[in-house]
């Protein structure tokens, strides 16, 4: 039997569910001698902002049971490098690339997709970092504000046809409530989970092991706290969800897609090995054949409640 | 840069505190690495241990590779707990190596385990017939596995002075380096020992390349955790700022005068 | 050197901040044969109610990437049997006990403080869990409002002048104004965390594993969850803290005593071993002779924040 | 109920897919552990697995105690990885025994790795002259590392008769104990066998307990995870309700009448 992995958001195909996640692959280009991007269904990039920026001071990542704290403060290489020397370059990613995109005000965000836009830049949608501080809203995360969210939703769907995903935190009371907010204003998509508050102390200096004190927890650790977020969501929203935290294999991203997923990304595990996206691929057609199922769709939100 | 599941060869207790493993790692020997260039380490194939632990080359003959370490947590502890015979993923050759410079002597610094990168790089000069001085340090003489022959410029140094000659390195860099007409210093030690190497360094202005540590996500320059401040006046490629600078991509050897300790 | 480990909240004095979590420890009896309870700082029970409560149909419990996802649903004998049958052996237990309670309603808590109060149980103090659905609010959480959780505050301070501690849930966008709300109840502490929300499911079965489908989670994978939520408590009230989650060493436990945690708790530790604790006390005493220091209050909020 | 490191002293495959190991853990045995009864093991010192995992005791020799298993995830793999000599962590003995009744003939039945306390429970009763019949079911012939002898009251069953009588243990425990005056049955394996034999047991009302299954925390009574449904019309002491009852504490043995699969 051949399974059909191939999936659609908004009218957007992908070859199968297995993307790669902000942050956790760079801009898509470094790792080409441990994997072959191609194969993936999407690789998202590292968060663009308007400027360059440096990032955190060091340290800036330590290991945690099972996970791992970062405190990398979006360095990246600012919108104008990106579209100088990543966008001429993506046909070697070789496959479907979405532009993540991260701001301090709603100005900043439009800045970014308006530039890329305007280059048309062969992506084929954004995914929208909104675990910045809104600088405008007296540094309040944009991820915790349904009202805060649905206006930068809003401000960026006026801006671009292409896809529009919105990336939700796990920090909040409702993360159900962020992504509808979401839905309502606009969005084609959301993803979740972005990290997760956490914090880990050198007991011999006395100094947290990262720079800003408290940093980003990731890794098998977070996955609970990610299938759950994406549970809730599919209670609440239509549109797809993108599950992410944690995934290492296909049976972790099964978990996801019955969980309300439409496709997943890996971040962490890429660190281990660059390859471990691709070879989940195998996995999961293994997995379907195996469970007889045809259409990977037939499993998207497929879990069986208990009660 | 490739992955490679690895047959460990030997890995045993060569001092105190101090591990050395071998493996026979055809494709990354076959990646041709040097001096200073290092290997990303799974400790576990589980994901209790989600990243991977660094390690320097310390040697390398035909396919097999040489590693030289201390237990320091529970990664490095798990390293010293694999037979040998079985296999171990590692992921390398992995950053940039020492850089002679055309007329200046190489002087070889190595602290504590730092010694792993220097004793390989000090062995490539010997085999080319380049001539140099390597010193190495530790505590005390149960901390060292390797003899003194200052004749053949390969001295030891310990703090209480049970091996080789007492004190730190410093006093034995300085005499050898002030000696010479045009010296250059490579070290790779604990960062005490490399501030220091750099102000002594910078202070005789002396060419000067430190092998620095970092914590890493990746080592392929995916996850940007590495990074370090640096003092280079032009924007590096992967931090996108002069202020720091990626280990895993443009270390972990610098340039004293671009680095800053904190 | 001989160090003081002595640790006092809000006048009631603990031979050792090393406690051990509601629902971990069930009422301080059952594990005698394994463990010595009086060298513990404390011993919290688990959760009463005012009904004996069956808890949740199971499966009840499945492990995580170092952590677990439970779903007890409060079983519990109620506070007649708490009363009949634990209370008159408490001695036995060794150390002092304060008893955590759960409830639906304020009158819920009301009526379970009340009937301990009455009759002069030999406990040392309470400890209420509010990540419990207020049936009267609409189901919401006590945890998630600030105005509900000083309520209820409010209304149990009237009623006791023994320890009275709010245990916090990690589920919330801002854990500190919970924590506040409840120092401006009169609390006399906040313990945090409870447990995580989390899910897990069989791919087999497309069951999730745990009953209630959405569990707890918990285990040294929220540990750093519980680190920063005890930092950022630390940060905004000046009561003392309960670090709970995750801690399975005597550095575990430092931790979060630098972050700003003047005891600790040892929660799902105690499963794998139930002596896990008290070995801590030991380890404890040997990192304070080692760095130096006479008296733990010196550690507790001694974290060198990087910024 | 004590917790001990006890010596492995062996660990082998001996039949498809099925290990058995021995321990040396003269602490456990030391509380005279009867069939029925489990111990729980912490399969790794790391905290990836922060749960022990149960398994019935399937023999005792003096010090040393037997465990038969099979690898079903993570951590049964791990179990299968300690080699012999190597310590292993276990809490036990813990939970209720097989219990015989005065005047009824014990026939047990094994099914899969729940031949485990069954196995033991056959010895004990041969060692002590007790008349019973031993049924032990497996998929195929490969599963079983015992031999049939139909004489001595000890049957093996294959689904696909390659050894023994052929079919599911059901067809033998109903020719067996049709024929008897007034059998007992005691039985542990998969739940559909265990939903089988309890059918035909409250069909032919036959005396009949179950060994059964759950996930657990702690095994020790404070976490409350191991509940499973419970038709017992007496409150149970520690799961505060008829309706469930804690496997860890009041199981793993039940009175088959008494527990209702979902
Ligand atoms: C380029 C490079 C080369 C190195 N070469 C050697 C060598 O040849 N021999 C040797 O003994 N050590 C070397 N180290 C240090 C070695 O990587 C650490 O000792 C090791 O990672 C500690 O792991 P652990 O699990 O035992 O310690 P833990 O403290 O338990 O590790 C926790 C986390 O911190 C990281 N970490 C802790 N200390 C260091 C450190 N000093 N540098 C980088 N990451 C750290 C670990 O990798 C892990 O992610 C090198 C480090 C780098 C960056
Ligand atoms: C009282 C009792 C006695 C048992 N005796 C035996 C025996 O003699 N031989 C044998 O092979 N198996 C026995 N089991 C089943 C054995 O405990 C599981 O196969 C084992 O826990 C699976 O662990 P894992 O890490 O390989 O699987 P995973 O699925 O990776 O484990 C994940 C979690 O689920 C739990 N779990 C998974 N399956 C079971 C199960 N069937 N029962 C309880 N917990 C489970 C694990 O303990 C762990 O906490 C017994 C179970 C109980 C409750
Ligand atoms: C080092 C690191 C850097 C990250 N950078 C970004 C980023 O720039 N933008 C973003 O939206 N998410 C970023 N993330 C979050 C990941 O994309 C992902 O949401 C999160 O790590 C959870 O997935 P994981 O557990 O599989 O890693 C980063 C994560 C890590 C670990
Ligand atoms: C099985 C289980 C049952 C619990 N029951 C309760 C409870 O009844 N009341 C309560 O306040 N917390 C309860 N908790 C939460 C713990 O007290 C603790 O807050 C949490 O588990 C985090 O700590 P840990 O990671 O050390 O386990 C329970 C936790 C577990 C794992
Ligand atoms: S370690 Fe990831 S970029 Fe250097
Ligand atoms: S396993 Fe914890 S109560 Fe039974």
């Amino acid at each position: 039997m051949s399974c059909n992995l191939t999936v659609e958001i908004a009218g957007v195909s992908f070859k199968n569910p297995i993307f790669v996640a902000s942050g956790t692959f760079g801009y898509g280009l470094e790792t080409q001698e441990l994997t072959d991007s191609s194969s993936l269904g999407a690789v998202i990039t590292k968060s663009i902002t308007r400027h360059p920026r440096e990032g955190n001071p060091p340290p800036r990542i330590v290991e945690t049971p099972s996970g791992m704290i970062n405190s990398i403060g979006l360095a990246n290489m600012g919108v104008e490098r990106y579209i100088d020397t990543v966008i001429p370059r993506i046909d070697e990613i070789g496959t479907a690339v979405i532009t993540n995109i991260a701001g301090f005000s709603i100005d900043d965000y439009l800045y970014v997709m308006e530039k890329l836009e305007a280059c048309k830049a062969p992506i084929c949608g954004y995914e929208i970092n909104i675990s910045c501080p809104n600088v405008e809203a007296g540094r309040m995360e944009f991820a915790v504000d349904p009202e805060l969210t649905g206006r930068l939703t809003e401000s960026l769907r006026e801006v671009t046809k292409k896809l529009l995903i919105i990336k939700l935190s796990p920090n909040v009371t409702g993360i159900a409530s962020i992504a509808l907010a979401a839905e309502q204003a606009g969005a084609d998509a959301v993803s979740a989970i972005n990290t997760v508050f956490g914090m880990s102390i050198d007991t011999q200096s006395r100094s947290p092991y990262v720079q800003t004190n408290v940093g980003g927890l990731s890794g098998p650790a977070v996955r609970p706290v990610g299938i759950a977020c994406v549970y809730k969501i599919s209670r609440k929203v239509n549109i797809p969800i993108i599950g992410i935290g944690g995934i290492t294999s296909a049976n972790d991203a099964v978990e996801y897609i019955l969980a309300g997923a439409s496709v997943v990304q890996v971040g962490t595990a890429n660190y281990k090995n660059a390859d471990t996206a691709r070879s989940m691929i195998d996995e999961l057609e293994l997995y379907l054949a195996e469970n007889g199922i045809e259409n990977l769709s037939e499993l998207t939100g497929g879990v069986i409640p208990n009660e | 840069m490739v992955i490679e599941r690895a047959s460990v060869t030997a890995n045993e207790l060569i001092a105190e505190g101090i591990f050395q493993m071998n493996v026979s790692a055809p494709k990354i020997a076959g990646e041709n690495p040097s001096p200073g260039q290092f290997i990303n380490i799974s400790v576990i194939d589980s994901w209790f241990h989600p990243l991977r632990r660094p390690m320097s080359i310390a040697g390398r003959e035909g396919e097999s590779l040489k590693i030289i370490y201390k237990i320091f947590g529970a990664g490095t502890r798990l390293l010293s707990e694999f037979p040998v015979g079985s296999f171990i993923d590692l992921l390398g050759p992995l950053g940039n190596t020492f850089e002679l410079t055309e007329g200046a002597t190489p002087v070889l610094v190595g602290g504590g385990v730092g010694l792993a990168p220097i004793l390989w790089f000090d062995e490539t000069l010997r085999s080319n017939g380049i001539d140099h001085t390597t010193i190495i340090g530790a505590r005390h003489s149960g901390e060292h596995f390797l003899e003194h022959c200052p004749k053949e410029g390969f001295i030891l140094t310990t703090d209480d002075g049970t091996v080789g000659i007492k004190g730190t390195v410093l006093p034995t860099i300085e005499s050898i380096c002030l000696e010479m007409e045009n010296p250059k210093l490579f070290a790779c030690g604990p960062e005490p020992m490399l501030k220091a190497v750099k102000q002594f360094a910078e202070k005789e202005t002396v060419l000067c390349e430190l092998s620095v540590e970092s914590y890493m996500g990746c080592a392929t320059g995916i996850c940007q955790g590495c990074a370090i401040e640096h003092k280079s006046s032009s924007i590096s490629e992967h931090s996108y700022h002069e202020r720091f600078s990626l280990v895993c991509l443009d270390g972990p050897i610098y340039n004293a005068k671009d680095i800053r300790f904190p």
